[in-house]
């Protein structure tokens, strides 16, 4: 299956410091394509650059196949690149529902349209509905954001993303200061979610990476030192020594 | 009762300005002309609380598009006088244009950046009319014959202030309108989080820009008016002071509420007169610029939501109802650069 | 209650009926709107202004045209964004008769198109700006002061004729008064043979002056023309001579440069010539008379503005005299002021048909801390009234 | 223009370049720590200013001796202030910030006003750096501003070697680019934010007071100083001290070339200045990309 989402030789140096370099991905569709690393190793640049809130310094991102390099995030969140935030970053003073509808609403933006009340987009509506559904959430979809538990935040970030309709999912640590049993529900969502996107997952929790990862690229200051199927990351002898080995 | 109270807020700002419409023939001359500025800088203040209450960026220029409304508006009468139909949208457009150029900088920028730029491109505005001799140099310059539009003469001050009204009535209505549209949700979005909007697939900073195009139109309105009615403008109306009062306005009344510009406006009028007339206040009138300059310290220091905090602190039935992308607190705008 | 207070309280109360009776036959009293800057800059100028008028006013026991005054203050805060507001609080609100005001040429242009709107009497006892007896001229519409084109006009055909000037540079703030006394002294001066090779300018109220006074070494005219007024003034002066140039070449200006502003400029400013409607040591018997009674009623020496205030209050007087206390006679009142000679402190002068004084311009020169007379630099001088369709 | 004419407006672009400098340090030092947004920046230089109207005929020509005593004094008032009031800013957003500053304005300048009344006055130099120097044929510069620059170009040398060079200064620095770097670091922040805004104050207060004899004292004269030092802290970069020096420099040369080209529209050069510099680099020429 070709790459949906796929990265050459991506750099990004912050004066003297290279934080990303020359790293090479792709995200498939079906696949949930975990990057791994310490703190510092680049991750969060890596998806900063991949949704385009930072600019690369050299190397090449292509979507479909088309070079979005140098294209604006907002650009590449229309063609289908959505995010999740490390940091909960919902509307905390709107509704689940309005936090969702208007994500969606990016979509079907027509700005001008004053005489048209927002809530009122059917389009939008359907796209959040459809989104709170997927992160099951629709019991709360009434409730003000900021007075949700932290696992239904996470879910919501989640959900805010998918209302996008994306293709990619760029999801930086989605199971951050989760209990249990709200990371199964996140996990479960995840599997469910891999059908129909390439997902690209950030996360600190070894034990859900290795379970739901299809593929694992580890990332050590800013270089990719492995790249490959869970077995083969857990069994590479560079990875155990530089990361988990330090870990366990 | 949640219901009532909904719908009264809906209909109370139009209820007044039918109130307002009924007594207008009652009122003596002064105090007709006192409403008719006030209703100008009430439009002034709504169109910044399109920028700083919904939108949440921080002017602190916007005197210089209410001025290039006025110049406009005396330029484009010259010495012979013209239509309301075409000086109108030129005060609009030349207003909005300078905005245009502004905003297309100045948003490049965010936060105390964005602050100051503002500030120091309105001065430079200022210094535009102020030092050149086309509008008239800081004496400023006369309009001879005031705008008129068929049997719609500004010279009358009837035609004044059922004019102003109207304006203030199509100023609300049309931030009302922008507010619930989709328009208005990406601003109130932006507002509370730019970085998830732009992640979301909002171009934000056009929406950023064509906010700020229409409040400076707006103010190009007000400016419009208040030429219509002085018949004479200066770069006076540009000072950066004027930027600070209409600031000050919209935080008196309550920042995200369009009635709030409207009460600010009201009040900062009346908090000025009461502090500098000698028979409520006493010797003191003659230092109205220190209880001024303490009354906002104090003001801002005790209620940054304003008057109509105030109200809802008093009348717990306001809190009830449940939080709407319209029913907002004070805007995040503390961004580090 | 005894017989005896019964008959005291008796005769009070005719006595207050009879006080009543006598004021209700009295007109009622004049409404006098005073709009001045009470507070800021201009503070200084503002106070000069009510005290002359009200010293006129006192001289004539109180009373004008029969009438008693009444004043109602406004203070303009010299910002002419509030020009049209505070005008209408005397117009509508307060229902005056008369306005007196003001300083700023800004504010005055503002209140000069309420008034003509309004029909109200209004006498400007200080901003200079030409459109208020030009463009804006109106028979109800009076100065007492000068227009910025008169005091340099006549300094540029001093630096002309008397002095033999070729060449000048002038050098003002950016702004209306500097550019109308500018074009005022180019005109004069030209007139008399000289030329204006280059006009200067600073951003009002920048009072960064040094990279211009290079610029005016540099080109080395015969004579430089200066604009300024307070601060400006001051600090010009001061610059112009620390610079060295005071000894090669010769500033002139309006007598705004050297007025109220000598403490300050101190040394700097010694032997400046500069023209003005007004001077020190005039010695006439009718401004020692003024200046006696000035500082007796102030403890303060009067200055050009107080003699403004004054002459105000005397154009206003023979207005009333004339129409017997009834302001509504307009004509009359306009007519009456139009054929006067008013006896000011400065000297006896006229109203144009703008309604501007027709004075004599004295040429003065820096001496000590007074501006002191030397002579008349042009006697009787009208302004041109352009644009005055009056 | 001949070579020498060039030469000496070029010394007056850097004198009044120097001058903004002292001024716009303490405000992007203010900005870049305390992220406070002072509008009453420019009254610290009227203070000054009027300290040394006030302090001058109690010195004479102890002119050097006056402006130390002026700085203590100003700092200590720097220092009450922000105790008494900017601490109570912090916690604030950009446009309360914005609003109570200015309220505090009008407050300074009402007290100016009921304390010195609002006339001009003019402040003299000190006896031995009366008079001038000869430069060229005709033009003569005065000695006290030849002293302006030197101790302008000292002040900043100080001020970089502060900034660059010492512990507090590392403090500074650190705090201008992270304050939750310096929480994390133990510094007691309260006091490191007392003594820069007194610093800031000082600084501002010392332009003023060197200011005085050269622009003598009006009322008012922060507003104008504070919008130009605004202009210098957006094209510098906030919290930069090196972009601040750089910008105002800039605008000292803009400022003087464009009264000598361009008298017309000289208003408006540093405006265009500072519109090129968001054009290119909307974070100021030494500011940190966001």
């Amino acid at each position: 299956m070709s790459a949906l989402l796929s990265v050459e030789n991506l750099t990004r140096r912050f004066g003297g410091l290279v934080a990303v370099n020359a790293v090479t991905l792709d995200l498939r569709l079906g696949e949930v394509h975990a990057v791994i690393g310490t703190n510092g190793a680049g991750k969060s640049t890596l998806i900063n650059m991949l949704s385009g809130e930072i600019d690369a310094s050299s190397g090449r991102i292509a979507l479909a196949g088309e070079d979005i390099t140098t294209r604006a995030q907002s650009h590449r969140a229309r063609a289908g690149i959505g995010r999740s935030y490390q940091r909960t970053t919902i509307f905390a003073e709107f509704t689940a529902r309005e936090n969702c509808r208007l994500a969606a609403q990016a979509a079907n933006p027509r700005p001008w349209a004053i005489w048209q009340r927002a809530q009122d987009c059917a389009a939008s509506n359907a796209a959040a509905e459809e989104a709170l559904g997927a992160a099951g959430l629709r019991v709360e979809s009434d409730r003000v954001a900021g007075t949700l538990s932290h696992g239904a935040k996470r879910q919501l970030e989640v959900a805010m993303c998918l209302a996008t309709r994306p293709r990619v999912l760029l999801l930086d640590e989605p199971l951050a200061g989760m209990g249990a049993e709200e990371t199964e529900r996140m996990l479960a969502l995840l599997t469910q979610l891999k059908a129909t996107h390439a997902i690209l997952l950030v996360e600190h929790d070894m034990d859900a990476v290795f379970r739901i990862a299809d593929r694992i690229t580890v990332m050590v200051n800013g270089a990719v030192i492995a790249t490959g199927d869970p077995a083969a990351i857990r069994g590479n002898p560079d990875v155990r020594q530089a990361y988990l080995g330090e870990e366990h | 009762m949640k219901n009532i109270s909904a719908t009264m807020r809906h209909w109370l700002p139009l209820a007044c300005a039918l109130a307002l419409a009924a007594l207008g023939p009652w009122m003596s001359p002064y105090l007709a002309d006192f409403v008719v500025k006030v209703m100008i800088l009430s439009i002034f203040a709504l169109s910044l609380e399109l920028l700083v209450g919904m939108t949440g960026l921080v002017s602190l220029g916007h005197a210089a598009f209410y001025g290039i409304g006025a110049y406009a508006t005396v330029l484009g009468a010259g010495r012979d006088g013209g239509s309301i139909a075409w000086l109108l949208p030129l005060a609009m457009g030349s207003a909005a244009a300078y905005a245009l150029v502004v905003g297309a900088l100045s948003l490049r920028t965010r936060g105390v950046y964005f602050i100051m730029v503002t500030l120091a491109f309105a001065q430079m505005a200022f210094f535009v009319f102020h030092d050149t001799p086309f509008g008239g140099g800081s004496d400023g310059i006369y309009m001879y014959v005031r705008p008129t539009l068929g049997a719609i003469d500004m010279e009358s001050r009837w035609v004044q202030f059922y004019g102003v009204l109207g304006a203030l009535v199509g100023t609300y209505g049309l931030l009302a309108l922008i507010r619930r549209s989709r328009l208005g949700a990406a601003l109130a979005g932006i507002r509370v989080n730019e970085q998830r909007m732009r992640a979301a697939g909002f171009a934000v900073y056009g929406y950023k820009l064509a906010a700020f195009v229409i409040a400076g139109a707006l103010a190009g309105l007000a400016g419009f008016l208040v030429a219509s009615r002085d018949g004479v403008v200066n770069p006076e109306l540009m000072a950066w002071h004027n930027s600070g009062e209409v600031l000050l306005m919209i935080i008196l009344g309550g920042l995200g509420h369009l009635r709030g510009a409207v009460i600010g406006a009201v009040a900062f009028t009346l908090l000025k007169e009461v502090l500098s007339t000698h028979a409520l206040v006493g010797p003191l009138a003659d230092q109205w610029q220190l209880t001024l300059g303490l009354a906002i310290i104090a003001f801002v220091a005790l209620l940054p939501k304003g008057l109509i905090g105030v109200a809802a602190r008093l009348s717990p039935a306001a809190n009830g109802a449940a939080p709407k992308l319209d029913a907002v607190p004070a805007p995040n705008a503390k961004v580090t650069p | 209650m005894s017989i005896q207070n019964t008959r005291t309280a008796l005769t009070a109360l005719a006595l207050a009926c009879i006080a009543t009776l006598g004021h209700a036959q009295q007109p009622p009293k004049l409404k006098v709107g005073l709009m001045l800057p009470f507070s800021g800059t201009y503070n200084a100028l503002g106070v000069a202004i009510e005290n002359g008028f009200k010293l006129r006013v006192e001289e004539q026991g109180g009373k004008l045209g029969g009438r008693e005054i009444e004043y109602v203050k406004v203070d303009d805060e010299s910002d002419p964004a509030k020009a049209t507001d505070n005008v209408n609080k005397l117009i509508k609100r307060d229902n005056v008769d008369v306005i007196v005001g003001t300083v700023h040429s800004g504010v005055a242009m503002a209140m000069a198109k309420a008034a003509k709107e309004s029909g109200t009497v209004l006498i400007v006892p200080n901003a200079g700006a030409d459109a208020v007896t030009g463009p804006m001229c109106a028979p109800n519409i009076f100065r007492s002061s000068f227009s910025n084109w008169q005091p340099a006009y006549a300094m540029g055909e001093v630096a002309g004729k008397q002095e033999k000037k070729k060449k000048a540079i002038t050098i003002t703030w950016k702004y209306a008064a500097g550019d109308e006394s500018v074009n005022g002294f180019k005109e004069g001066f030209e007139k008399a043979g000289g030329q204006v090779v280059k006009q200067l300018n600073v951003p009002f109220p920048n009072v960064e002056f040094q990279a211009l006074l290079t610029e005016i070494a540099a080109a080395k005219p015969d004579a430089v023309y200066a604009f300024f007024a307070g601060g400006g003034a001051v600090k010009f002066v001061k610059d112009y001579a620390a610079a060295g140039l005071d000894k090669t070449i010769p500033l002139y200006g309006p007598g705004f440069l050297t007025d109220g502003t000598l403490d300050a400029q101190g040394a700097a400013a010694q032997g400046m010539l500069t023209t003005l409607h007004y001077a020190d040591g005039l010695n006439t018997p009718r401004d020692t008379s003024f200046r006696t009674a000035y500082a007796k009623a102030f403890k303060l020496q009067p200055d050009v503005y107080a003699v403004q205030g004054y002459d105000a209050a005397q154009m206003l007087a023979i207005g009333l005299d004339a129409v017997k206390g009834d302001i509504g006679k307009k004509a009359e009142f306009s007519a009456a002021i139009e054929r006067a000679k008013i006896d000011s402190p400065r000297g006896t002068f006229s109203v144009g048909k703008s309604h501007n004084p027709v004075q004599d311009i004295y040429l003065r020169k820096v001496d000590g801390k007074e501006n002191k007379v030397v002579g008349v630099a042009v006697k009787g001088l009208a302004d041109p009234a352009r644009g005055c369709r009056m | 223009m001949d070579v020498g004419t060039f030469l000496v407006q070029c010394l007056n672009a850097v004198q009044y370049g120097l001058l903004l400098f002292l001024v716009a340090s303490g405000l992007t030092l203010i900005f870049g720590i305390m992220g406070v947004i002072n509008l009453a920046h420019g009254s610290f230089y009227m203070l000054g200013a009027y300290m040394a109207f006030a302090l001058s005929p109690l010195f004479g020509d102890q002119f050097l001796v006056m402006l130390v005593a002026g700085v203590v004094l100003a700092a200590l008032f720097g220092y009450v202030l922000e105790w008494a009031f900017f601490s109570y800013l912090y916690q604030r957003d950009h446009l309360q910030q914005v609003l109570m500053t200015y309220g505090l304005i009008l407050v300074f300048e009402a007290l100016r006003s009921m304390l010195v009344g609002n006339d001009v006055h003019g402040v003299k130099a000190p006896p031995w750096l009366e008079g001038s120097f000869a430069l060229g044929e005709l033009m003569r510069y005065p000695w006290y501003r030849l002293f302006a620059s030197a101790a302008c170009i000292v002040l900043a040398l100080g001020l970089y070697f502060v900034v660059n060079r010492t512990r507090l200064g590392m403090m500074i620095r650190a705090g201008a680019s992270n304050r939750d770097m310096v929480r994390g670091l133990g510094i007691d922040i309260r006091r490191l934010y007392r003594i820069v805004f007194a610093a800031g104050v000082a600084l501002a207060a010392l332009a003023g007071m060197i200011a005085a004899p050269m622009s003598s004292v009006y009322p008012g004269m922060g507003g104008s100083v504070l919008i130009i030092c605004f202009v210098v802290v957006v094209i510098g970069g906030v919290g930069s001290i090196t972009g601040a020096l750089v910008a105002s420099l800039l605008v000292g040369f803009v400022d003087t070339f464009g009264k000598v080209f361009f008298a017309e529209l000289s208003g408006m050069g540093i405006y265009v200045l500072m519109a090129a510099v968001l054009i290119w680099r909307p974070e100021g020429l030494m500011g940190r990309k966001t």
